[in-house]
Parts: C-alpha cells; structure tokens; sequence
C-alpha cells in the first residue's frame, strides 16, 4: 500500500496546477451555464482546455487527450476544482458518452464524433428518460423504424430531463427497435443531430428558473445506420455501460465534494459562534460532511487502484451513487444551517463584508438535492445494493 | 382540561381557507414567483382586504382599536391555512408580531386611540396599513440585533437588513442594540425609498433592506422594557412561524401522496413502493406530532405561562424539522418533475426552507428548550 | 381550550400521588418480573394496589376499578411513573384483553375474568404471533376444531413471544376455526387456562437473558363454548381491536416517556462536560428526545380530550406507535451516549458516587429496543400511515 | 499511490479467517456467555496459541523480540477477521496496544531482550502471556485517565476499572495522571487477587477492575514521553477497535441478510420487501465507505504520519456509525427473534454496541476530525 503519488504523477499535478492558474475565468466572470450565453462562454472555456490537451487527459492522443492513468485523471479533477474550474458544459459526452464509445464505437464513428467533443464544437445531451420511464428505464417508449429505402431509421417519440438540451448539437439515446419486445429487449442506441428535421426542443426551468433541461420530441427524425452505437438490439447493454459510467466512478470524481468540504470548514471557521449547544450540533455536522467527502476520495482511490491492477470496478459501486449523493446534500445542508436566516439569499449580503457568502452555496444546495434523484433515484439505487451486494431477493 | 378547538375558532380558521382557495391561487403565485410584482402587488392588495374583512389582520388588535380582540389560538389556525395556501403576505409579521407589540406600547404608554401608535393600530386592523418587524434575530445564546448603525449613529442613518413585507409595509417596528445604550425598540414609518429588494430564493418572498433613521419620536422602548418585548416577539415568531410551517408541512405532504397515486413506474403507482410510503408516513408522523406541540405554545403564550418561551421554542424546533422533512421527502417523491419550475411544489419548499431557518432554526430553538429543561432540573 | 386539570382532577391526583408515595416499593426491592421469584413479589403488588382500588381505575367499579376518565388514567399514569412503580405484570390482561372484553364479552364472562384479572389472581399473557406469523398476523395456522361431543373446542398449534407466558395462568389469542377460510376470515378468539391439558410452555430468553416470554404449544386442549370472547370466525375483528389499543392510546400511556425524559436531563446535567462540541452534539440529542417525549404527552391529551368530548380516536392514532418506540429508543440512546464507555456495565461503577447510574438505563434501552419490533413492526406501521392517513394504494 | 493489500497481506488475513471459523465457533461463545468460563478459559488458550502459531500475537513485535515486525496494515485485516468471528479474547489490546507501546518503550530505554520490558514482550509475541492497556480513555477534549489514585497515593493502591482481558491478561500497560506529577505509564503484572471482574452487557467480554501499586520499578514513562505514548496508544485503539467494528459490521449485515433471504411473511421473503431492502443497503454502504477510511488510516500510522490521529478518528467515527447502524438494522430485520438469547445476532450486536462506545464514540472522534481540520484550515 502506497498512498504518495511518484514523482511523475506530482509533475503532473503542477504541470495542470499551473495551466489552470493561469487560465481559469475568474469567478463570476462566465454566466450560468444554463442560459443562452452562458452556454457559449463554457464552450469557449472548452476550447481553450482543449487548445493545450486539457479537456480530456485520459483519453488516447489522437482524440485530443493526454493518454493518462485513471490517478492522473483524479489528479487533474482535484486540481479543477481546486482552481475553481467552470462546471464542464461538455460533461455529457466527455464523461457518459465518451466511454460508452471507446469501448463500442466503430473506429469511424470515434474519429468522427470524439473529436468534436474534446474541443467543445459538438455539446452532447442525453436522451436518456421520458415521461413515463425515470427510474424505470425499461419502459422506454420512443421507437426507431426502419426508413422506407431500407437503409436508415425514422424515430418517433418523447425524451425528457435532457441536461443541456436547449443548446446541445447532438442527442445520445435509446430508442425501441423491436416493438414486440419486452421492457430490456429490442432498445438501441442512437446518435441523433439535435438539428436534424423533426426534432423539436423545450427547455424546462429549473428550481432556480434557469434551463437546465429541456424535452425533446422526435418526429419522423431521419437518421442513418452509422448513427447507431454497437448493434440493433443491444441498446440496453450498451446504455447500460454508460449508466454505469453516470452512476459509478467516471463522472463523480471526488473532487467536488473534498474541495466543497474545505471550504465548508472555512464557513464553519468564519460563522460558527464558538460555544454553546448550537455550535455543537453544527460542529457534528461539519465534521460528519467533512469525513464523508474524505471516505468517498479514499474509496475512490481504492477502486481506481483496483482498476489499476487490471480488476473490475465490482458491484461495491453500486454504493457510489447513495453516498456521493447524501454527502454533496451533507456539506451543503451543513453550510445553509451556518448561514442561518442569510442562507435564502441569492445575492451576496453587503453587510458580510469579508465573510463566506451564501449565493454560492445555495446554488450548490439546489444542485445537490438533484442528486438522490438523477442517474436512478437513490431508492433505486438502494434496491441494487440490496439485490446485487446482499443477494435479497428482487421484490 | 380540554386540549381542542372551539367551535368559533374552527369556523374562523374554515372561512380563512375559504378565502384563501379563491383569492391566493397557484395562479396568483406564479404570477407573483415571475416577477409580476405590479400584478402580484395587485393581488396582494385584494387578498389583504378580505384577509381584513375577516377581521385576520386584527385578530389580535384590542376591540377598543377595532380589532377582534382574539388570542393566539384563533390566530395559529389562520396561520396553518396561510401555509396551506402558500400566503405570501406578511399575516404573520403584521398581525402576529407587529401588532401586538403595538397594542402592548400603546397601553403602556396609556395611549389610546388618538396616540400615534393607536392611530397606527386602528389602520393595521382596518387592513389599511400594512406592518412588519426587523433588525431582531433569534440564536441559542439569545437575541440579537440585525441593525446595523453607522459608526457616529445616535441621530445617523441606520440599516435593518432581510426585513419581510418589507415593500408593502406602511409601518416597522425595528429593534436595534446601541454598543453602550443597550435595546431600542423604533416605529418607523414606511419610506420606499428606504428599501432596497433583496432577492430571496423564495420568489414569492417580499425581503428588503431598511434604510432609517432613529428619533426620539420613533422610540417606543428602551433598555429592559424593549428587552422584554423583544423576548415577546421571540416567542411569538416562534410559535406563529411553526403555524405556518404545520401548514405548509401538510400541503407538501399532500401534493407529494397525490403524486404518488398518480405516477407509475414499473407497472404501478409509486405509491404503493414502500420506500415511497415509508417516506411518506416518516413525514405525517412528524407532522401529527408538531401539532399539539404548537397548540399548547399559542395557549402558554395567550395565558403568558412563565413556559411559554420553552413552549415556543418546542413548536418551532418541531415544526421546522417536519418542514425540512416534508419538503426533502416530497422533493425526492416528485423526482425530476419535483426540480422544474412548473411543478407547483417549489413554491411550498421554497417557503419551508425560509421559514424553517427563520426566527431561529430547530437547533437553535431545542438549545433553547434544553437550557430551560436544566434550569428546571435545578430548581427540582 | 383548557390545559389546565379541574379541582377533582388535581384531587384525584393528590390522593394517588400520596398512596403510591405510601405503597410502591423501594427502588430494587423486587426481582425481575421475568423470573418466577419477580413474577410473584409483582403479583403481590398488583394484589396489594387492588386492595385500595388502584391497579385499574378506569374499570367500573363492580370489577374492582373507580370508574373515572381517561384524563384521571393519564394522571394516575404520571403519578405511577412519578413514583417509579414497579412494571405491571397484569399489564397484558389489564391493557389489552380487558378493554376488548369490555367491547365483546358477555356480562358471565366479564363476572368471571375481570374481578381476578384485577386483583393479580389470574395473570394473562397473549397468544398473538405465531412463528410464521409475525408481523403478518393474519397468517395464523393454530387451528380450533369442534370437539366430539359438539359442545366445544379442540385447540392445536403453537404461538409465540407470549409476553408473560412462562408464568402465567390464562392465554388468550386466535385459532382457525375454519380451515377453508382464507388469512383474515375463519378465525375465533378464544381464552385459554395455561394448566389445561395439553398445553406446554418452553420459556424463551430474551437479549437480557432473563425469561420474558415464550412459545406455547397446544395438543388436543379441550376448551368450552363459553371460553371464546365474541363469535366463532369473528376473530380477527374482535382481535384487532385489541391491537388497536396495543398500538394506539390504552396502553401507551405518556408516563414512561416523561418520565424517562426527566431522568435524562437530569443525567446530561450530571454527566455532559460542558463545553466543546461533543457535549454539544448529545446535547441536541438530548434536547430532541426530551421534547419528543413532551409532544407525544400533548398528542395524547389531543386524542384524549377527542374521546371526552365522544368523538373517535381517528386514524392520526395509526402515528403513536412509530413516535413513541422511536423517543424511547432516543431517550435511552442519548442516555447511553452520555454514558459512554461506562454505558456497558450491568451493575453499577463504585467510582461513580452519587451520579446517574448505567443499569436502569441499559435495561431502559434494551426494554426500548423491543419498541420498533412488537406489536407491528414499525415498517408495518409506516404502511399503515401511508395508505390510512394519505390514502397510498395497498403494495 | 496503490491503495490496496499485497498478496501477503491478504493471505495472512485468509489464514487468520481459516483458524477462526474452526476455533471460534458460536457454540465456543455461547458456552463462554453462559458464564462457562472455565471452558471458555480453556478454549480462550487453545484459540490464543494458534493465533500466536500465525504470528498474530507478535505481528507488531520486533523480530528481534521474536515477533514478525509486520505494520498496521497487517493486523487491521487479522482485527476484522477477529471481529467478524467474534473473537472473544484481548487481541486488540495485546497485540494491537500493548505490544507496540512497550516495543517503543524498550527501545527508549535501549533495552534489548534481556530488559524485563523485553522478557515481557517476548512471552507477548510467543502467545504465552497476554498483555492488556487500562487506565486511559478518549474525550473531544483530549485523553483523560480512568485510574484513581487514593488521596495520598505515591505508593498506595490505585484502582483501574474497565480493563479488558483483565482476567487472562499476565501483563497491563496502565496510565495514570497524578495531579501536579503529570501523566505516568507502568507496566503491571498479573495479580489475580487484584482483579475484580465487572459484568459486561457483552456476556463474551472480559472486563476488571485492577488495583495495583505503583512503584518506581513499574514505571516506564512519565510526563511528556508518557503522554507521547498515549496519544499513540489513542490512535491505535481508534484505528484497530474500527477494524474489528468493520467485521462486527459486515457479519451483523450478512446474518441479517440470510435471515431476510428466509424468513416468509406475507408471502414471500421479508427481504423482498423494499423497507428490508433499503434498511440493509444503507448499513451495507456505510461499511463500504468505513472500510478505505481505516486501511489509510493504517497506513497513516505505520507510516507515522502528520495526520495519524485524524485519519485514525475518521476511521474510529466512520466504523462505529456504520456497526450502530449494522446493529439496529439487523436486529429490526430479525424482529422478535433477534431479540432474543438463542439468536446469534446478540453476540455480536452486544460487541458492536461495546466497541462502538469505548476508545471514544463517534461524536467524539468527530469533534477530533473538526479540531485538527480547522487548524490546518488556519495554517492554509
């Protein structure tokens, strides 16, 4: 057991320390993500990460990345959000799609679309629930057939909570193939161009009245055969490996909630009043957020060492989502509670001069209670623990 | 002993809900929660005249000064259908906390109806005025004060932040604590251009920042008498704040189980999974328990049992946990649809949230209970 | 409203307060009630509160009670607890059997088994669960078959967690009298002398090692018409209202709850080291438990001043036994807290002069932890909040 | 960075496993919970000689004492083995506390294998005495002794309660803290007249009150070198009572599990059901998480690093919750029958409650967490 990282990986973390240093907007200087212009200014952001090989270390050269290790990549996202890196408007295709393709695209397939993704030229959303499939994805409806001549698909139907939908170029998504089949059976996998004949957009407001997501209808939406990941049929495997991705140890890297812990300390530092029975329960709390985001870096580490050695994840990530989920709610329920009667505040209170703020931490409150319910419901989730780690029957 | 309503009160507080159906809808809200301050101004106007016809923004306003001369029980239910309805005007800043105090300065000061805080009272009751509190905030060592004054303040400028119903209120009654000079307590007359908005994650909330200047004239208590009137507003916020959260607990509560019953996932209702239930009933319990918590604190405050800030405190240390717990379960209940801006539900959690960290949040209020269960202990 | 007590009632409360200050044995006088030794020094005391009209008050007085209302029941409760009243070991006639038999005896059967039931002569315990069914009480197999002569019945099968059952003299629970009759019909309810023929007690250890209760087994007993409470296959209903005051308002009364409450600020003022944030943190524990136990004292004199004023009990009743096997568990497990490493010992620390002691509240805690279990586990009584009070669909 | 066992390490750990599931068997603690202490003495010797054939005795001993000098890392998987078994003897202490303390105390005093503390520690790793620490405790506020000496103690009796293995133990590490002299730390040998056994609710558990005298010949640290080993000493008792929690927890989970696989209640297995379901993934992803925060822990210590103590309290506060929580769980998962005597579960349970609390609780840990948290944040 060695838990120092070797010289090169340290070169590394400075080699990134540095570039983000220099490069990271200041705060406030981008909008929010989830507007109009926002949206361009992320992409641009993602442009400059990719202009020097920063947007997609782990991935192979030839894509636009560095070829590193999975420590490097862990490396590289404690040190985003350690120099307070904009949230990655990209996310979807760098960290779902992204990995679904490398292990079932077709070499052109990957040549076409990778690249693209790593400079921020094609935003990717997710096609991934509708109205009547959340956490019950099996129940997809929206259906592909084929094209009159044969050489194509048509698709029809409904996609819902589709973060970045309003500005994305390009949809991934399952789509039901074989009518006849049952719930898992007859889905495939489909990329579809958002501005493709037929497809029409709604945004949805958020909690915060931002568009975050939006539905997406398809009518008759032409699509050619090599938009299709993997084979007719296997969509459900295939989407699978990406919910595993969602759910699992790609796209939650540990840094958001270790530095959000740091600075929850710091809350706590500057509000707490230091004695009495209230400042206690505070402390506990604190310290409980603090020691989950630790647990979740250390089993991250322990599972990337696994993959490291040439071993699977395993079922034990099935915990990942409960935990990463209740300690992001954690540290951010903790920091509204330091904040007391200010924590309603959307603007900075201009009479804390100097002090932690809320703005920031209430919309990290907002973003975390969206975390026991996307990428299954933490309910869902607890059946899988239950069924796959501990054998109980499924009910 | 007899731990229930009378019936005059569960007919008051029925036609309150009656009212409230027709003239505080989630249309109305929506307005409002867009931005629609001139409609939602216009509304809030009518909604605060039928509140005055049912006499709600008098009820604890002594008949003398056209009030219904009513105690805190008729009050706490009025309150509970506020919540229910998602109210967003200040009913319990102004004929909860605001008016009382009034009543009690002015018969201290042996006013009467031609004093001003008597001429101001009448308004109040009348529907006519609007009045709020600020610059008083609840912690577990004690009271403190939000104002902050200037350095040179004694006839300066002062500045009351996070003050609610702050741009429709007419009146304010504002306390503040002089480094040396101790507690004041000010009747500050409405100045818009005294307020600044300040935006609230609750978009249906009216907070603003006072800008205002002390004189003797606004003074309407000092040093221990302020004190103790603040510790009545305390227990007041307290108890009337948890009112309003047991409603806005069990509206949630009901969205979220009429949701449940309605959306299926794997074949059926979500309703009948039993982690949803479970949720659910975890929920309800916490509620049925805040109730008769909260009705013994309006009756401890109306008799002014030496408890009641023990009470008090209890009601608001339940009630807001309930809160917190009806709102993350509904949240959760709801999914995805429970995070948008057109599922109705955020304009009830958004309130909860605010409520539920106002006038002191549960811990606050149990380090309270606690420091007054041990004082008790000691006495045995 | 009125919080306050009436004159008679203060009275009443007087003259309970001073009889019980005059009669309850001292502290450790007697011997658990589960052994047999414990068993007869606490039917002695139920014997010697009968003499003065105090074991069940309630009662009407021609079966040995004072006939007063459920608010004089609550203060006596209070005063009991006040007092530190050894546990009732008549508690399951008393309590469960007794209001039912008050709804469905005949007035021989009520001559018969209420006067003895309240002097401590004959002590019942409950042939409720079975070993296949717990929770799901409706899964009974002991079955009740018409004897040969027709004049009565023949009971065969075996219970289980009989409360009381190593040592006591009468059993009443539900047998199938229908065997074709499906869960909840077919059943009968039937009162069971425990030295009837046939009838075997294998006595069963409890987590303290002492014998609380035990499986009952039946062999071919012979029991008459006249020992069936209600109609034959009316069981369930008749049973179920003995389960609604298990769970509902008889028998939990506020006392033990308040009482305990009491302890426990007594013992963080003992024990609490003051300052830092640990004491701060079992603080609000404490500060939680005890208000609980406050609001499930106010809940009750809600319900109770509903009953007095002739309305039903309602189905918010559903809500009691969650809340008040959870605030037990939290009194006694804030006390342990406090406790600490001294928490584990069974009898009392000699360096620990003149302060709050570990064993009352270990057997406290153990006692609690049964809360949650019996008497419909409190996954079956969210099920029952769910669908009664917020009309969710059946599973 | 490789955070995970070697093959050795996981073999020591398997072999451990092997000789346990023969030598601790449920009827071995049964019989010893049945106050058949004799017989669970005898097996006590049998089970502690093939742990001492591993090298389990001795693993943090010197070779050179004839121990196998092995780390942390090593004995944390022989303490989750042992808690998983639930191993009734002091290994934990022996081994784990003791062992290491009077290695480190041995070579202060450049001892070497003819020093009685090096003789000692010998017999330790041989497996032919056992060694036990008693007199130290942990609070948020710091370590506190629980020895008392008798007011005009220098060398009169002191009483030590709450030692564990007080009755099998040959040797005991012992602090005490004399008022104006400071922190002291002697080594103690057997006295079986000095015991007096004090009744667990852990009817496996081993536990004594020492009275003992301190003499000049018993002491082995005092002032800040001893208060050096006990800060030492606290770390290792949080990180190695987190091991054994950690099996504690994972066969509390696993007993519940089969039972829930089992046992039929309307219909079908309880484990179907979701409130089952949910119950068991919630105590089975808190022993996920607990299980890497105690292995960096181990690694912090044997490496002796900056942050030892609070890896060591993040490891004691995340294990402790999570076996509460294992134990709440399975006993509600079991029902009525795990509540009871003839139920295996309460072995186990009992130890889980035991373990949770000594060697500080979790609030107590975390509070230790916040501490050193906040004064790096200072630092930064």
């Amino acid at each position: 057991m060695d838990l120092t990282f070797p010289p090169a990986q340290e070169a590394f973390r400075t080699e990134a320390r540095a570039w983000l240093e220099a490069h990271v907007p200041a705060p406030g200087t981008l909008a929010s993500l989830d507007t109009a212009e926002g949206f361009e200014q992320h992409r641009a952001w993602e442009r400059t990460m990719f202009e020097d090989r920063w947007s997609v270390v782990s991935w192979p050269a030839q894509y636009g990345g560095r070829d590193v290790g999975i420590f490097e990549w862990l490396i590289f996202e404690e040190e985003y959000y350690r120099a307070g890196g904009p949230r990655r408007v990209s996310q979807n295709g760098v960290f779902l799609l992204a990995p679904t393709m490398f292990e079932h695209a077709t070499p052109a397939q990957k040549a076409r679309y990778l690249p693209p993704m790593a400079a921020g030229d094609e935003i990717w959303c997710q096609g991934w629930s509708e109205p009547d499939a959340g956490s019950d994805l099996a129940g997809i409806r929206s259906r592909a057939t084929p094209n009159a001549s044969g050489d194509g698909w048509v698709l029809d139907g409904q996609k819902t909570w589709c973060s970045r939908g309003a500005f994305a170029e390009w949809c991934f998504g399952i789509f039901r193939t074989d009518p006849g089949a049952e719930r898992h059976r007859g889905l495939t996998y489909f990329l579809v161009p958002m501005d493709a004949p037929g497809v029409t957009v709604r945004p949805i407001s958020q909690l915060d009245g931002e568009t975050g997501f939006a539905e997406v209808f398809f009518e008759g939406v032409e699509v050619a055969d090599d938009q299709i990941l993997g084979s007719v049929g296997e969509g459900w495997t295939v989407a699978m490996s990406t919910a595993g991705s969602e759910r699992g140890l790609s796209l939650r890297s540990p840094a958001r909630y270790s530095e959000a812990a740091g600075r929850l300390i710091d809350l706590y530092a500057a509000r707490a009043d230091g004695d009495g029975p209230q400042a206690g329960r505070i402390a506990d709390d604190v310290a409980r957020a603090y020691i989950d985001a630790e647990a979740y870096k250390l089993h991250t580490y322990w599972t990337a060492s696994k993959v490291a050695d040439g071993h699977s994840v395993g079922p034990e990530a099935s915990c990942n989502k409960i935990f990463w989920s209740e300690t992001d709610l954690a540290i951010h329920t903790a920091a509204l509670q330091l904040l007391g009667p200010e924590a309603e505040l959307l603007d900075p209170d201009p009479s804390g001069e100097g002090q932690a703020q809320p703005g920031p931490w209430l919309d990290g409150y907002l973003f975390a209670l969206a975390g026991p319910i996307y990428a299954g419901t933490n309910e869902i989730q607890r059946n899988v623990v239950a069924e796959r780690l501990l054998g109980l029957p499924r009910g | 002993m007899r731990f229930a309503f009378t019936e005059q009160q569960l007919e008051l507080r029925g036609a309150v809900r009656q009212v409230l159906a027709r003239e505080c809808t989630v249309a109305d809200l929506r307005a409002m929660a867009l931005g629609d301050r001139h409609g939602g101004a216009g509304r809030t106007h009518e909604r605060w005249s039928v509140l005055a016809e049912l006499g709600a923004t008098g009820l604890l306003v002594p008949q003398a000064h056209g009030g219904l001369g009513l105690g805190e029980l008729e009050l706490v239910g009025v309150l509970e259908e506020a919540g229910w309805a998602g109210l967003p005007e200040p009913l319990l800043e102004s004929a909860g906390l605001a008016a009382p105090l009034m009543a009690a300065a002015d018969a201290a000061s042996n006013g009467g109806a031609g004093s001003v805080l008597g001429r101001f009272l009448e308004k109040v009751a009348a529907g006519e005025v609007v009045a709020t509190v600020g610059g008083i905030d609840v912690t577990s060592a004690g009271l403190v004060t939000t104002t902050t004054p200037s350095p040179e303040v004694t006839q300066g400028t002062v500045v009351t932040p996070r003050v609610t119903g702050a741009s429709v209120a007419g009146v304010a009654l504002v306390a503040l604590n002089l480094p040396g000079a101790g507690w004041q307590l000010h009747l500050v007359e409405a100045d818009p251009d005294g307020v600044t908005t300040t935006p609230s994650i609750d978009p249906t909330r009216d907070l603003g920042t006072l800008e205002w200047s002390p004189w003797p004239h606004t003074l309407i208590a000092s040093g221990e008498r302020a004190e103790a009137m603040l510790s009545d507003l305390a227990d007041r916020a307290a108890l009337f704040s948890a009112a309003q959260l047991l409603g806005l607990t069990e509206r949630m509560i009901t969205m979220a189980a009429d949701y449940a019953k309605e959306r299926r996932q794997f074949g059926k209702p979500i309703g009948s999974f039993q982690a949803v239930k479970h949720h659910l009933a975890n929920a309800r319990v916490a509620l049925e328990f805040a109730r008769p918590t909260t009705y013994r604190a309006a009756d401890s405050i109306a008799r002014d049992l030496a408890d009641r800030s023990a009470h008090a405190s209890m009601a608001k240390a339940m009630a807001s946990d309930a809160a917190d717990l009806a709102a993350r379960v509904a949240l959760q209940v709801h999914g995805a649809i429970g995070y948008t801006w057109e599922c109705d539900l955020q304009l009830w959690m958004k309130r909860a949230w605010v409520l539920s960290a106002a006038w002191g949040d549960a811990p606050t209020h149990r380090s309270r209970v606690l420091s007054h269960a041990m004082a008790a202990a000691a006495e045995r």
